[in-house]
């Protein structure tokens, strides 16, 4: 059997989040972003900078994060937190494949419904120059899996998963990264920037932090809460009495 | 508990004999069983009394009150620049005040609209409720009621420390009195708006966390998408759009309806208010009908609870 | 592959202490699993399906420690107590993605026999979440059973269960005892243990308090005189001729339900027991009843419990 | 007078038929309601408090019509659930003052009766603490005190035993008892548990695929059989005691049978105490069990077992 990948874990998984009431912020999120695109398209017409702002300031700042969220907690925070876990664990299948299968559809997950939507409401912004839609959208995929990393881990860890995570999505990106300047250096979506001014060539994007750094916290990021989230779930324990 | 009234007039006709042991056994209840008003009545006062914390735990106070208070401290301090600067008029609006601090109130009632609802949802003391004589109705009206109330209390507290300092200052009392009771008006439709769209994202989850989340969410993106795509249309000076843009979310929704009807200044960017008089009476009936319409959703909400 | 054997366990949560140096050995058959709230049975068995590490000591089915092996889950079976499972699927997709983990060679077939043995056949295509507390009971049942354990281990499994499904599952259960599988159970249920399991392991805060049949726990309470509710056709003669003997100590003529009654202590179990029948004959005393009043397991509990 | 009375009591969902044509008078006293799950346990006790229209039929509660005087009813009876409903964060005095209240009590009433009820259930001290630290036991008993804290004249409680163990379950019994013989309220309990319904109740009441099973007193259903159970000792001489004392038993002439470690023998008449007797006495071995053998509720479950919903013909 493979260590990386279980059909049935997976299959599990996707019916999980796609199935539950949390799955309509995975649909709405996108199509608020497609409204306002073709909203704003139609005021403006095709035009970099509006783009710019739009593609970076909801889709990027907000809704990806979000995504992430919703997809890599939901990816194993509910079953930690109902029990379910255990008809998982309770199977001749290594604890790291269930984390990585879990990371791995979460990650499909956040990519299809952000950085495919994002990818759509770039070229509904500026037909013109796909320079745009297309370093927005790497930015985005790669945004993608870092969250669902890092978020997959903060699920495993609190049971407080998604409010953390909003926290962070909402509090820390959003807000913080536009006022403390410093804090950028710090912060998922500028490392995806960083990639996609170097996707979409012409300064059409650009980041706060240098891209071999980026790079480096992109894929350190990722692996460290890959590899934390496995160990936690090695040990993790189910205490049935609440 | 009430002395015995055959205990005492025994023991004080027959001094000499005064040992006796009491029935303190199961005793039946012949008093009052008062009705559904009174029932309703009292779950509002508890509900809005819990969402400042009050007859709950020391911790639970911690947020409302230091919110409370961040939403008075401006009005304050607005008064005293008022009064030691012999100003002419206030330098805010009494509508403008709650636009001003939205996210507080937006903070308010992310925590505890869910703390009013999701924990009846979670433990399952709805069920309790429902087994008693109330119906479905009186536990809505209450708690809805008890919401909206704790957000009026909260944004028309320091238009009343406005209007107080107003009036220290002298400044002219027709003005001031219009203006604070248009800014009263806007407070309480911004109450239930809220108040609505609060308790309606809060009692869709038992879990106390994603109702906050929830209700974080819809404001703060809502908010977001509508000034991002209001400040494009500024810069393409298309005033109507903006006017237009703000029917899609809650605050712009109480900006819309205050400028056109109460004749505040809009806070929209550029105070590009509603366009024209389609537009104003759709705010309020938008206004208007997501407060019928929370109302609605939460009856129906309960419908499916039952007992659970 | 069919004997757990806990070695010197303890488990503790901080300072709470859970389970204490506890020695036990479970083999095939069915054994019933008691203990107080909160004495450590739940703890117990999640050491027993490697959910918990045991702080000291060791949990080994057949030599090999389970904690961290999944590969023991082979021949271990789960029910847990906790009610949530994969909600949004049917049952019968619940079953077969259980298959599917151990990797069966052929999980439909699998997963239809399991389904078919807890009788779950005719509710299978709906999905879990409209299911009641006693379907979910038996599909989880099916779950635990898909791969043919010869380990199963149930924390609470007649929980919520009504009258008609206990008895399905006690019967299902005593099959798979008879069939040479280790079954071990923990239930509040005393009248149920004392139908379906031979042996008993009782847990009291976190100690081992007793373990084996239970009459022949009650034997070993030579502390505790057996009382017993005489009805025969001369209470009074059969007192006299009892009394003389030194098995018994408190003998008392009484009225019981509206009918005279004997009630005696018998200190020397044994003794009173064969005396009875032997002195009543002599005596041609005609026995209508002869009830002991504490020697049922929920007794035997009461006085574990206390102890 | 009669505290519950139903007439061709129907209930239908889109799927399923969850009571039909259900006919039942329940008298003052506990009565132990039985049923499969999804037998309309539940849709009961939701129609009975006013919660749920019938879809034929009628039912009344105190001489209450349950379609037009729900809130009537719900005042004067008292209801327990089956799952938790208790907020952890406060303690079981302020909770069931306020339950009081939502009951209608005012509010000096509500606080006197909350003190007076939770010393009735059994809780004392810890009666100022949050309930979030209580054990299942002190939890089940404040469900059971908001239940009564309005002095109903019937309570409604769904599996109370539910989740205790074997101690906390005595307790609860004992105190179901005291409900209705001390504190004179009648008490309609439901449970999966038919031994300890045996042991409560006055009546009951077995419901199955939404029909009356059977309805009479608990004595009706566990009369005496005609059959002795007699179980004795191992003794070096006959290790198996047990198989001896049935060889012996079927020489001397008694039709006997054996079920695990008990004898059961046909009780033919008198004589058989006698050969009974003689047989154990005889062989050396230890009496340590002689008892007529009672019917148990289970035998009606266990006789329709094997039928597919067996309780077509019953009714």
């Amino acid at each position: 059997m493979s260590t990386v990948y279980h059909p049935t874990v997976a299959r599990l998984t996707y019916r999980a989040l796609l199935g539950r009431r949390r799955a309509m912020i995975l649909f709405a999120l996108p199509l608020l972003l497609i409204v306002i695109s073709v909203a704003v398209r139609m005021l403006t017409g095709a035009d970099d900078s509006t783009a710019r702002e739009v593609l970076s300031g909801f889709a990027l700042a907000t809704m990806v994060p979000l995504i992430g969220v919703i997809a890599g907690t939901g990816a194993i925070g509910p079953e930690i937190d109902d029990g379910s876990i255990a008809y998982l664990l309770a199977k001749p299948v290594k604890r790291p494949t269930i984390i990585l299968t879990k990371l791995l559809v979460a990650m499909l997950v956040s990519v299809g419904f952000a950085a495919i939507p994002t990818f759509a409401a770039g070229l509904i912004l500026d037909g013109n120059s796909q320079h745009l839609a297309v370093g927005f959208a790497v930015a985005a995929a790669v945004a993608s899996i870092a969250y669902s990393a890092i978020f997959l881990l903060l699920g495993v860890v609190t049971r407080h998963a998604v409010v953390a995570g909003l926290v962070y999505a909402l509090v820390w990106e959003s807000l913080i990264g536009n006022l403390v300047p410093g804090a950028r250096a710090l912060s998922v979506q500028q490392w995806a920037l960083a990639l996609a001014s170097k996707v979409a060539d012409g300064g059409a994007v650009s980041s706060d932090v240098g891209l071999p750094l980026a790079v480096v916290l992109l894929v350190g990021v990722t692996l460290v809460a890959t590899w934390f989230a496995g160990r936690r779930l090695r040990s993790l324990t189910l205490a049935g009495e609440e | 508990m009430p002395p015995e009234p055959t205990a005492a007039v025994a023991a004080a006709t027959a001094p000499a004999d005064n040992s006796r042991i009491h029935d303190i056994g199961y005793r039946h209840y012949d008093g009052t069983r008062l009705d559904r008003s009174y029932i309703r009545r009292s779950l509002f006062t508890q509900s809005l009394r819990g969402a400042y914390g009050l007859g709950r735990s020391a911790k639970s106070k911690v947020l409302p009150m230091i919110l409370f208070a961040v939403m008075c401290l401006p009005a304050g301090i607005i008064d005293a620049v008022t009064v030691y600067t012999h100003m002419t008029k206030l330098p805010l609006e009494y509508t403008r005040y709650a636009l001003y601090l939205q996210a507080v109130i937006g903070l308010f009632l992310a925590a505890q609209a869910p703390q009013s609802v999701s924990r009846d949802l979670r433990f399952k003391t709805v069920s309790l409720y429902f087994s008693r004589p109330m119906e479905r109705i009186d536990y809505v009206i209450a708690k809805y009621g008890a919401m909206a109330a704790a957000l009026f209390i909260l944004t028309a507290a320091p238009l009343v420390i406005l209007y107080a300092g107003a009036l220290l200052a002298k400044l002219d009392f027709a003005t001031q009195t219009a203006g604070f009771g248009k800014g009263l008006l806007a407070a309480a439709l911004l109450s239930l708006l809220f108040g609505g769209i609060g308790l309606v994202l809060a009692a869709l989850t038992p879990r106390r966390g994603f109702g906050v989340a929830a209700v974080i969410a819809a404001f703060t993106i809502s908010y977001g998408a509508v000034t991002s795509v209001q400040g494009v249309a500024y810069q393409q000076g298309d005033h109507a759009a903006i006017g237009w843009l703000g029917l899609f979310s809650p605050v712009t929704l109480i900006d819309g309806v205050q400028t056109w009807w109460l004749g505040a200044r809009s806070a929209f960017v550029g105070n590009y208010g509603p366009p024209n008089a389609v537009a104003g009476t759709l705010y309020l009936l938008v206004v208007l009908g997501l407060i019928a319409g929370s109302f609605a959703l939460l009856m129906r909400r309960y419908r499916k609870v039952g007992l659970g | 592959m069919t004997t757990v054997t806990i070695d010197n366990v303890s488990r503790w949560f901080g300072n709470v202490v859970a389970v204490n140096d506890v020695t036990m050995t479970i083999g095939p058959g069915v054994t019933g699993l008691l203990g107080p709230n909160g004495a450590g049975k739940s703890t117990l068995i999640n050491m027993m399906g490697g959910f918990l590490a045991p702080s000291t000591g060791s949990v080994t089915l057949d030599g090999q420690t389970i904690w961290r092996n999944e590969q023991a889950y082979r021949h271990i079976g789960i029910v847990p107590e906790r009610e949530s499972m994969y909600d949004f699927l049917t049952g019968a997709e619940f079953v077969l993605a259980n298959a599917e983990l151990h990797g069966l060679p052929d999980p439909g077939a699998a997963a239809r026999k399991a389904l078919a043995t807890v009788e779950m056949e005719y509710a299978q295509g709906r999905r879990i979440d409209t299911y009641s507390k006693g379907m979910r009971q038996r599909v989880k049942m099916a779950s635990a059973l898909v791969h043919e354990p010869s380990v199963l281990l149930l924390d609470e499994p007649f929980n919520g269960m009504d009258p008609r499904q206990r008895l399905q599952l006690m019967d299902l259960l005593r099959q798979m005892g008879a069939d040479g599988r280790t079954v071990l159970f923990s239930s509040h249920i005393l009248e149920e243990v004392e139908q379906l399991a031979h042996h008993i392991e009782v847990i009291v805060a976190g100690r081992h308090a007793a373990s084996g049949d239970f009459r022949k726990i009650r034997r070993l309470m030579t502390d505790r005189p057996h009382r017993y509710l005489v009805r025969s056709s001369d209470d009074r003669a059969l007192a006299a001729a009892l009394i003389a003997d030194g098995s018994t100590t408190g003998l008392e003529l009484g009225v019981e339900a509206g009918r005279s009654a004997l009630r005696i202590q018998a200190v020397d179990f044994a003794r009173f027991t064969e005396l009875l029948p032997r002195v009543a004959r002599e005596h041609g005393i005609r026995l209508y009843e002869v009830s002991p009043s504490d020697e049922s397991l929920e007794s035997v509990f009461s006085y574990l419990v206390a102890a | 007078m009669t505290v519950i009375e139903t007439e061709s009591l129907t209930k239908r969902y889109p799927r399923v038929t969850a009571l039909d044509r259900l006919t039942v008078g329940i008298q003052p006293g506990v009565t132990g309601l039985v049923g499969a799950n999804g037998a309309g346990k539940s849709t009961l006790i939701k129609i009975l408090l006013g919660l749920s229209p019938a879809t034929e039929g009628t039912a009344a509660v105190l001489g209450l019509d349950v379609a037009t005087e729900g809130p009537r009813i719900r005042a004067l009876v008292g209801y327990m659930p089956e799952h938790d409903c208790l907020p952890p964060d406060v303690s079981a005095t302020e909770f069931v003052v306020h339950m009081a209240r939502m009951a209608g009590l005012p509010a000096t009433a509500a606080r006197e009766r909350t003190a007076d009820t939770l010393r009735h259930v059994g809780l004392y001290e810890e009666r100022y603490r949050p309930i979030g630290g209580y054990s299942t036991g002190m939890k089940q008993r404040v469900k059971l005190a908001q239940a009564l804290v309005h002095d109903p004249k019937l309570v409604l409680l769904d599996e109370p035993t539910n989740g205790l163990d074997p101690v906390g379950r005595d307790e609860m019994l004992a105190l179901i008892r005291r409900v209705h013989i001390d504190f004179g309220i009648s008490v309609l309990v439901t449970s999966h548990l038919l031994g300890e319904l045996e042991r409560t109740s006055d009546q009951i009441v077995v419901i199955d695929g939404g029909k009356l099973l059977r309805a009479s007193s608990t004595t009706d259903f566990t009369q005496a059989t005609a059959s002795l159970a007699v179980e004795v000792t191992d003794t070096d001489q006959h290790p198996d005691g047990t198989r001896a004392a049935l060889d012996a038993f079927t020489v001397a002439g008694l039709t006997v049978h054996a079920d695990g470690h008990l004898l059961l023998v046909d009780i033919a008449d008198e004589s058989t105490y006698d050969t009974v007797r003689d047989a154990v006495a005889a062989l050396g071995l230890g009496l340590i069990r002689m008892e007529q053998r009672r019917h148990r509720i289970a035998e009606i479950f266990k006789s329709n077992q094997d039928k597919e919903g067996g309780s077509r013909d019953a009714a």
